[in-house]
């Protein structure tokens, strides 16, 4: 299993170089001149041109992607264009808060939507069941910011309930915690209709499958019939379709995280890619590229744990 | 529920806070509570009240400044403030080898030298009649050399040491800026009641949403901002506790400018038409809530150099008139609606920023302009991009609004010819209005520089360069935790000093 | 003496089991046929029998070129096809058909009952448009489904109507071979009769040859003239339907009669069975491959390789022991069948037939 | 033994064809067509497509001109739907954003799906291909949509052609996902392997045994899909790079017109509403497809 | 003669379905007693495995007991609440399935699944159950019982599934097993091995036997009575030695025509024209009617009832006794 895992990470590597490629020929046709971002403005054509010159921004295409691939292999992002600093700093204090974002959205939006899907296959057909699918399509349905705005106006401001101007703290400060739960809400919103559906369909056709009616002919009760061999058996799917909706997840993260004035990766993101910030573009690029993999390379191993088969293989 | 720390709202950060490297507005409110200058302007724009110098004089002709400083400034590390530091804060700012965008501004600089530790002697190569305004400019602010070696590039990024009656806590991108009390300040410029700040902590907020910023102002979550949506004002201005000011003084207008070397927007006929067609004060009342106010000149009223008789030259809004002018030029309505000479549509793109007023602003001209016949295309850019975009040559007009102290300096810094292609994208390239703005920069005496800025303005009006659109207010909204807040506003800084502000309780 | 129609020598398949994503390991081979040699002649059916797993369904495929074989000779007609271009193979295969064993996954879902039988014909330009659609009904008779079947989709019929469906398909190009994979095997027993009959009429009528693979010996003995008992990857005896049954020389062939059910509730036996399970064909046992569960294995056998010969004319068997193992007969002729049941069985069938005549 | 073989009376004792025929599966539209919440669905659906086509006989008004005069008006008598922003008339807003919100969605899916297709057929028809192109497909899919996005407007600008360039972009990996498992499963099936026994052309048996029998996983991705683009390219339009004005987009309508949501509600509203509904019925028509195309659930 | 444990009474499952209701069991009545093995046989969707599902409480939704009794040693399982019903199941009542690939749960591991069908039932310390489950495994043969238990079912061969499925099912020593098709997935060799184990433990432990088969080979070597099925109802019943000497019903004569034998050349089998019609068309009168080489008039109209032609064998069918053809 450990071989499985580190063949996984090895295969991973070609995808990562995919991405750093990509990124990086995509931010080259970004027709902005970095050097006018840097330079503000106001600047004149002769300090544009100076600082074109200091960011080596003259080189050859590929001798700029090599010589940065060459950095970055000795753990060097380089630095920002526009404020020096050294990207790795940025990407430490924005990667915290996005994480503490989705754990806080995937922390209750999984469960919720695997409780739901189940709950619904199981009672599959009835008004109940109608109701959880019909909660679950509406919840991925509705823009994000709407929500979102939605959930600052009642709970923020007519209520006064939860702050929703950033991030006081580290969730597990209480500041912290309270600040975390709209935008958590807001974001794990659109994660839990998937989560339901897959659950559901999934669970359904466990349901149907032998081993469950072997399990009810040992007498067992439903509940565990339930949980113990149709739910844990199709975990599978949700498990895939969870490693594939992070992707997903982010591009809302990048809404939540500018309607809650949220400090974290997307809008960083968002922002160095717009201001043609090249390394910091990067940096970003990289972090939710490797994110992303990283997530699926678990989900992968979590296969192989939910699955004994796959242990073997 | 902010303890004894003001929280003050804005909605968007800068990229870092060395007062000669960032051009933003952002950076420009928080330099000015973290360093000081050599002189402050008062709260109508146009006076000049000392600050660090408590004195000067300028000699005869105009090129020497002799600056007396006050003996009792300190640093925020407790280092008292000698002449060398500002001799070295000014050449850093003026030098070209600093490479800085703003260096301009200093004028024509031949020497900055101390004679004692509290006089300082800035020697122009000719006059420059801007100089005592830029003085009091954010970008020349007086810091500490040795912070800056020390930080390098990281100055103003990791830290900052200077004069100002807060000094540098923490910064955290995107999202918070923390100063505290400068537990030494007491040299306030006079336009403050108190020398001293009172408030032992401030915290700049960056919150990007407007509906969230508008919330948690409502919600009490923050003490104050100038970020206000224009539509919110009226409605927080009713809400028990809530202070609203307008600053009425504050320069920073908007307009729409043309690349007079394009075609179709090089005829004057079609920018005069432009012109008169635009609904100013319609773009005033929907798009600014009435909280603007329609711009019927090129400059601001307010400012120093105002020439009321330019203004009465500019066509005012009258979409007929547009119309026949353009008959007249020979722009024929075409099948579509759209005019036509010699095969060529009478139709122009237009660039701006995406901010909250372009979009709304430039969809109602567009509407204006269809209606007399011409077609204008919009596309608006991401303020990060936008800048990138705006240097180009792809546009045949641009959507700008911008802040400035005096006529000259927007003259100058819009209209000469060597300003070209940033910042001015208009491609004007005029001997005369270069002769002009060099002979009211270098004027010495009021009337010569009055005069000359006025043939400029009555020049470029005539040409239709620039549609005037609105002069933006700046509204200062307060909790009901804030007493003594004003808003000032130069260069886009509307608590400038932050002095006289106390918190209750 | 006629030239066989198709001939298989000494194939082999092999399939490399890899490990690893990246740096691929070969961790072994799966020997899914080893070595296979027989001689299929015009107008008979050879069976092919064994337990799951024993390459039955490879050497089915690998008769018909559908998977390459590792090594070995295929001849077809006389003719090495083993490396025959892809054109000529297309002309070849109109002359070999196929029928697969589940009759819910070999027919196109998509696809109407016409479509399905022409598709052969159109794929070898076979006939114009008008032509094929006789054929198809024609065909459809034959095989005893209505011509308004024409026009359904597979979905619409039971399992037997779909497995006949299949052997139309077959038909259509008028193959001389048709390789048969499990065709009954998934089927009712009454489902299955009524297809074992049909073809059996098929191939009278038609003079086909047939590769029949299954596992069940009872239908084997019924529908074959030679049977092959193949046991991982290997023919373990090959011999006329009549002595294989009656004096079959291998002991796995014996235990797989011995095992088979006798549906005679008098004649109950213990059911003395092999004892483990078919080993993996991945490492299969060294020298004879059914030492680990032959009653009868001896030092020999662990160690050599039996070689698969001639026992008897027609008759051969791979096992060192061939001649000096026991004798076997588990079913006589006419043994078995109470002689009241068979009464019932005759009455039945001229029922059947009395009935089928009016019918008509 | 005697032959008293009893005779049929009639000949209704011959088997009938009728006594013989196994019930017709229904079409998939009336299995879709029992589903009561399929039928709001797909009605919706129709309704909204027409409402898009007729756009411009239905507006009460003109998209681009407003009255700066009688903007963000509630909605009431004046304008039944109120007006936005720029005093344009919502109705004529919505019809038209309506337009150009189901193009980004087509001609997203569109090209994101034909592209994805043809990757997830090659991927699954030739084996060695598949390492090739499933890394690549892995290379976009790790590389998140929004910022996809974001570079592709920085590019070309932002505007509807990004948008739809993005959105394509990010949904191929998708795409080439779904079809190639649907491929490999059909591709087990004896059918595949009969057609291969008959030596017939590669691109036959893709077009007529690959091809439809994956359809159906096909076109459930793509109502899901649909939805999906259409609340990404919202998203997009949220950071200003959707839609440009004057262009009437419900995604940017909604986003533009959140700087009103507290004092003119519908002109956020609405749009985030008629998007709500679009993307819920498209959701609920591919369950409802899900539901009608998979024969395990109406055997 | 020994005691009844299972004794249905007109039994009827029935489905509401869009075509209709259907009765997957209509109307049946059987017996097992202790120590016997009950065959059942039949094609494909004659209803056998909802018959035995029935017994269990197991039918699958939308289906439903509607009719008749299933009396277990004389109380009436349909009238049991589920906690009752669970209490049974497993315990007094266990069931083995056909797929023994799929019948197991590929998660967990073969232990584990044979020690929650223990726990179910007894509470026992958790060492005492492993003990069991590892007796209960050795009891079916399976080798080294200590190092499978920690297997997982697909490291297991087919046959080895298929034994810890019956250990599984045995292991708190039911009164009645119901085996459905257990060796139809399976090759012969193994299969005479699965019969051969049932067969002694049957003898071991004198449980009473349901086995559903549709091969008539395997009925013969370990039913003593057989029920032939067709369309949901029972057409024939019969001690298994009357069954193959003297099958009375058609539907039967036809199974065991259709079978090829080894001990017999013949050039054409005997076989059962058309197809079981489908549960929601059934023909009017005797459901066989339309494939039967016998049918008369009687046969359109009616349905004949299982009417006792011996004290053991009852045969329904207008034509029996058949024997004034012979
Ligand atoms: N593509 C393949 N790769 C690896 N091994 C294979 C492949 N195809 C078949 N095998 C192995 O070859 C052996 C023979 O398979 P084959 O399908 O010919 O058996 P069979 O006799 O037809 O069995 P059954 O009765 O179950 O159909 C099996 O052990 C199988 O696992
Ligand atoms: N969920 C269901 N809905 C409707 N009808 C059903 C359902 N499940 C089973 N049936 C019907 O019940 C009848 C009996 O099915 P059953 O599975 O008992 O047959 P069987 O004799 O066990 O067949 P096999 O030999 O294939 O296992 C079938 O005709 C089937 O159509
Ligand atoms: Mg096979
Ligand atoms: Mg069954
Ligand atoms: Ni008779």
């Amino acid at each position: 299993m450990l071989r499985h895992t580190l063949e996984r990470l090895l295969l991973a590597v070609p995808v990562l170089f995919g991405v750093l490629l990509l990124g990086f020929f995509l931010m080259q046709v970004v027709p902005t001149d970095p050097a006018i971002v840097r330079a503000g403005p106001t600047a004149s054509m002769e300090v544009i041109e100076a600082i074109r010159q200091e960011l080596g921004l003259n080189e050859p295409l590929w001798k700029q992607f090599f010589i940065y691939i060459g950095r970055l292999l000795q753990g060097d992002l380089g630095v920002s264009i526009i404020n020096n600093v050294p990207v790795t700093q940025e990407l430490g204090t924005t990667i915290g808060p996005t994480l503490e974002l989705m754990l806080a959205s995937l922390i209750w939006a999984i469960p919720l939507g695997i409780a739901m899907g189940t709950v619904g296959a199981y009672y599959r057909g009835t008004f109940l069941d109608r109701i959880i699918m019909a909660a679950s399509v509406a919840g991925v349905s509705i823009p994000v910011f709407f929500l979102g705005l939605t959930l600052i106006w009642f709970l923020g401001f007519q209520y006064q309930l939860l702050p929703f101007t950033g991030r006081p703290g580290p969730i597990w400060t209480w500041e912290g915690f309270k600040a975390v739960i709209m935008p958590a809400i807001t974001l794990g919103g659109v994660f839990v209709g998937p989560v339901a559906r897959m659950t559901r369909s999934s669970v359904l056709d466990v349901l149907g499958a032998d081993h469950v009616r072997t399990a009810r002919a040992k007498g067992l009760p439903e509940r565990t019939v339930v949980s113990r061999h149709a739910l844990r058996n199709a975990l599978v799917p949700v498990v895939t379709l969870i490693g594939l909706q992070i992707g997903f997840l982010l591009g809302g993260a990048v809404v939540t995280e500018t309607v809650f004035s949220w400090p974290g990766i997307g809008r960083l993101a968002v922002g160095a890619i717009l201001s043609s910030d090249l390394p910091m573009a990067q940096g970003t690029i990289i972090v939710l590229s490797l994110g992303f993999i990283l997530v699926n390379l678990a989900v992968d191993v979590l296969y192989a744990v939910l699955d004994p088969r796959v242990r073997g293989a | 529920q902010q303890g004894n720390a003001l929280t003050i709202l804005r909605v968007i950060d800068a990229d870092k806070y060395d007062p000669i490297r960032s051009t933003a507005t952002a950076a420009a409110e928080i330099v000015y509570m973290l360093a000081d200058t050599l002189v402050s302007i008062d709260f109508d724009m146009k006076t000049i009240k000392p600050l660090l110098a408590k004195s000067w004089t300028i000699s005869e002709d105009g090129k020497t400044y002799t600056f007396k400083l006050r003996d009792d400034v300190k640093f925020c590390d407790g280092r008292p403030m000698k002449a060398e530091d500002v001799v070295y804060s000014l050449k850093r700012w003026t030098d070209p080898a600093s490479k800085s965008p703003v260096s301009f501004r200093g004028g024509p600089v031949k020497d900055i030298k101390a004679t004692d530790d509290y006089t300082v002697v800035y020697e122009l190569k000719e006059p420059y009649a801007d100089l005592m305004f830029q003085l009091g400019l954010s970008f020349a602010s007086i810091i500490d050399k040795a912070s800056v070696e020390k930080l390098g590039e990281n100055f103003g990024v990791q830290g900052f040491n200077a004069t100002g009656p807060y000094c540098w806590v923490s910064w955290t991108p995107r999202q918070d800026f923390v100063m505290k009390k400068n537990p030494h300040y007491a040299w306030g410029p006079e336009i403050y009641k108190n020398p001293k700040p009172q408030v032992e902590q401030i915290v700049w907020r960056v919150i990007p949403e407007q509906n969230t910023l508008m919330a948690a102002m409502q919600a009490k979550q923050a003490d104050a901002t100038y970020y206000m949506p224009y539509i919110a004002i009226d409605t927080i201005s009713r809400v028990p506790g809530m202070k609203v000011q307008q600053q009425k003084n504050y320069i920073y207008d908007a307009f729409m400018g043309f690349k007079v070397d394009k075609p179709v927007v090089k005829d004057e006929a079609i920018r005069k038409a432009v012109n008169m067609a635009t609904n100013k004060d319609a773009i005033a009342k929907a798009v600014y809530f009435g909280k603007g106010a329609p711009m019927q000149s090129l400059l601001n009223p307010s400012v120093l150099d105002y020439d009321a008789k330019s203004a009465s030259l500019m066509p005012k809004f009258d979409p007929a008139a547009a119309a026949k002018l353009l008959d007249e030029a020979g722009w024929k309505p075409g099948s579509d609606g759209i005019r036509e000479k010699d095969g060529q549509k009478a139709t122009f793109t237009v660039y701006g920023l995406r901010n909250a007023v372009n979009p709304r602003i430039s969809e109602a001209m567009q509407a204006d302009l269809r209606k007399i016949g011409i077609d204008m295309k919009i596309q608006l850019w991401d303020a990060t991009v936008g800048w990138g975009k705006l240097a180009t040559q792809e546009f045949d007009a641009f959507y700008m609004s911008y802040p400035y102290v005096t006529a000259n300096e927007a003259l100058n810094l819009y209209f000469r010819s060597t300003q070209t292609p940033t910042p001015n994208r208009m491609n004007w390239k005029n001997e005369k209005t270069d002769q002009l703005l060099a002979t009211a920069t270098t004027a010495t005496d009021d009337n010569t520089r009055k005069g000359a800025n006025a043939a400029v303005q009555q020049q470029l009006t005539d040409a239709s360069v620039w549609v005037p659109l609105v002069s933006e207010p700046m509204w200062l909204v307060t909790g009901d935790r804030v007493e003594g807040a004003k808003p000032h506003g130069v260069y886009g800084a509307g608590l400038y000093k932050g002095l006289d502000i106390t918190l209750k309780r | 003496m006629t030239k066989p129609l198709l001939e298989l020598e000494d194939i082999r398949k092999l399939y490399p089991v890899k490990k690893g994503l990246i740096i691929q390991k070969e961790v072994g081979t799966v020997r899914a046929v080893d070595g296979v040699s027989f001689q299929l002649m015009p107008g008979e059916t050879l069976a092919v029998v064994g337990e799951s797993g024993c390459g039955k369904s490879t050497t089915a495929r690998l008769a018909m070129r559908l998977i390459e074989p590792t090594s070995g000779t295929i001849r077809y007609d006389g003719q090495d096809i083993t490396k025959a271009t892809r054109q000529d193979m297309r002309r070849l295969r109109r002359d070999m058909q196929i029928i697969f064993q589940d009759p819910y996954s070999s027919l196109n879902p998509r696809m109407t009952v016409e479509e399905i039988i022409a598709e052969p014909m159109v794929v070898h330009n076979v006939g114009d448009r008008a032509s094929r659609r006789d054929r198809v009904r024609e065909l459809l008779r034959l095989v005893d489904l209505a011509p308004y079947h024409a026009d359904r989709y597979p979905h619409e019929f039971s399992g037997g109507q779909r497995q006949r469906i299949g052997i139309a398909r077959a038909l259509s190009v008028s193959p001389r071979l048709i390789v048969c994979d499990e065709p009954v095997s998934a089927l009712d027993v009454s489902i299955q009769a009524q297809i074992v009959n049909l073809l059996k009429d098929l191939q009278k009528e038609f003079g086909l040859t047939y590769l029949f693979i299954s596992h069940g010996l009872a239908v084997v003995k019924h529908v074959s003239d030679r049977v092959a008992v193949m046991y991982l990857g290997q023919i373990v005896e090959i011999a006329d339907k009549k002595n294989l049954y009656d004096n079959p020389r291998h002991p796995y062939t014996q235990a797989l009669l011995a095992a088979a059910p006798e549906p005679d509730p008098s004649r109950r036996t213990a059911m003395k069975s092999l004892g483990g399970d078919l080993p993996s064909p991945l490492n299969p046992p060294s020298g004879c491959r059914f030492h680990t569960r032959c009653p009868l294995a001896q030092e020999r056998c662990r160690s050599e390789v039996p070689a698969l010969r001639e026992i008897e004319p027609g008759h051969r068997a791979a096992c060192h022991f061939a001649e000096s193992v026991p004798s076997f007969t588990r079913f006589r002729n006419g043994e078995g069948i109470h002689p009241r049941l068979q009464e019932r069985l005759a009455l039945y069938a001229r029922h059947k037939a009395a009935l089928a005549s009016v019918n008509a | 033994m005697s032959d008293g073989v009893v005779i049929p009376q009639s000949p209704a004792s011959v088997p009938q064809p009728e006594a013989e025929r196994i019930v017709r599966r229904p079409s998939v539209l009336l299995l879709l067509l029992r589903e009561p919440s399929a039928c709001v669905a797909l009605l919706t659906v129709v309704l909204i497509l027409l409402a898009a086509l007729f756009a411009p006989w239905l507006s009460p008004g003109d998209p681009y001109g407003g009255d700066l005069a009688l903007t963000l008006q509630p909605p009431g008598e004046l304008a039944l739907l109120g007006t936005d922003g720029q005093g344009r008339d919502m109705i004529t807003r919505l019809l038209y954003g309506l337009r150009t919100t189901l193009l980004i969605g087509f001609a997203a899916v569109a090209f994101g799906c034909g592209i994805g297709a043809v990757v997830g057929f090659a991927a699954a028809y030739y084996p060695r291909l598949s390492g090739l192109l499933m890394r690549l497909m892995d290379v976009l899919l790790s590389f998140p949509a929004i910022l996809f996005g974001l570079a592709i407007a920085a590019i070309f600008g932002p505007g509807l052609t990004s948008v739809i360039i993005a959105l394509s972009i990010a949904t191929v990996p998708l795409m080439a996902r779904v079809v190639r498992g649907a491929a490999i499963v059909v591709m087990q099936q004896d059918y595949v392997e009969s057609a291969r026994s008959l030596g017939m052309s590669d691109s036959r048996l893709i077009l007529k045994h690959l091809l439809p029998n994956c359809l159906s996983a096909i076109f459930v991705f793509v109502t899901l899909r649909f939805g999906q683009v259409i609340l990404l390219g919202a998203a997009l339009s949220f950071i200003g790079l959707g839609a440009q004005p004057p262009t009437a987009e419900l995604g940017a309508m909604a986003a533009d017109g959140r700087n009103f949501l507290f004092f003119a509600p519908h002109v956020s509203v609405l749009p985030s509403l008629l998007i709500f509904i679009i993307v819920l019925a498209f959701n609920v028509l591919g369950d409802a497809l899900r539901d009608a195309l998979d024969p395990k659930l109406n055997k | 003669m020994s005691e009844t444990i299972l004794d249905i009474r007109g039994l009827v499952t029935a489905f509401n379905t869009r075509n209709g209701a259907i009765r997957a069991v209509d109307g049946i009545s059987l017996s097992v007693r202790k120590g016997t093995t009950l065959g059942i046989v039949g094609e494909s969707g004659s209803g056998k495995s909802m018959l035995s599902l029935s017994v269990m409480g197991l039918v699958p939704p939308p289906g439903r007991i509607a009719e008749g009794q299933v009396l277990y040693r004389g109380t009436d399982l349909t009238k049991l609440s589920a906690a009752q019903m669970r209490d049974l199941r497993g315990n007094r009542i266990a069931m083995i399935f056909q797929e023994p690939m799929t019948s197991l749960n590929p998660v967990h591991t073969v232990g584990f699944q044979i020690i929650e069908a223990l726990r179910a039932h007894r509470k026992e310390s958790p060492a005492r159950l492993k003990e069991e489950a590892i007796e209960a495994l050795r009891k079916v043969r399976i080798p080294s019982p200590e190092r499978r238990f920690d297997e997982y079912p697909h490291q297991l061969s087919g046959g080895m599934r298929q034994r810890v499925m019956i250990a599984m099912a045995l292991v708190c020593k039911p009164d009645l097993l119901i085996a459905d098709e257990p060796t139809t997935a399976l090759d012969v060799t193994i299969q005479a091995q699965i019969l051969e184990l049932l067969r002694e433990l049957q003898a071991e432990t004198g449980m009473a036997i349901i086995l559903i088969t549709h091969d008539l080979g395997v009925v013969a070597q370990v039913a003593d009575e057989v029920a032939v099925m067709y369309a949901g109802k029972v057409v024939e019943r019969a001690p298994v030695s009357r069954i193959f000497q003297d099958p009375q019903h058609p539907y039967t004569i036809g199974l065991m025509g259709s079978m090829p034998r080894m001990e017999e050349d013949v050039d054409r089998l005997v076989s059962i024209s058309g197809v079981v019609p489908p549960p929601f068309r059934l023909p009017p009168g005797c459901r066989f009617n339309p494939r039967c080489p016998f049918v008369g008039s009687e046969c359109r109209v009616e349905q004949p009832a299982l009417a006792a032609m011996t004290d053991t064998h009852a045969v329904a069918c207008w034509k029996a006794p058949l024997e004034e053809h012979v």
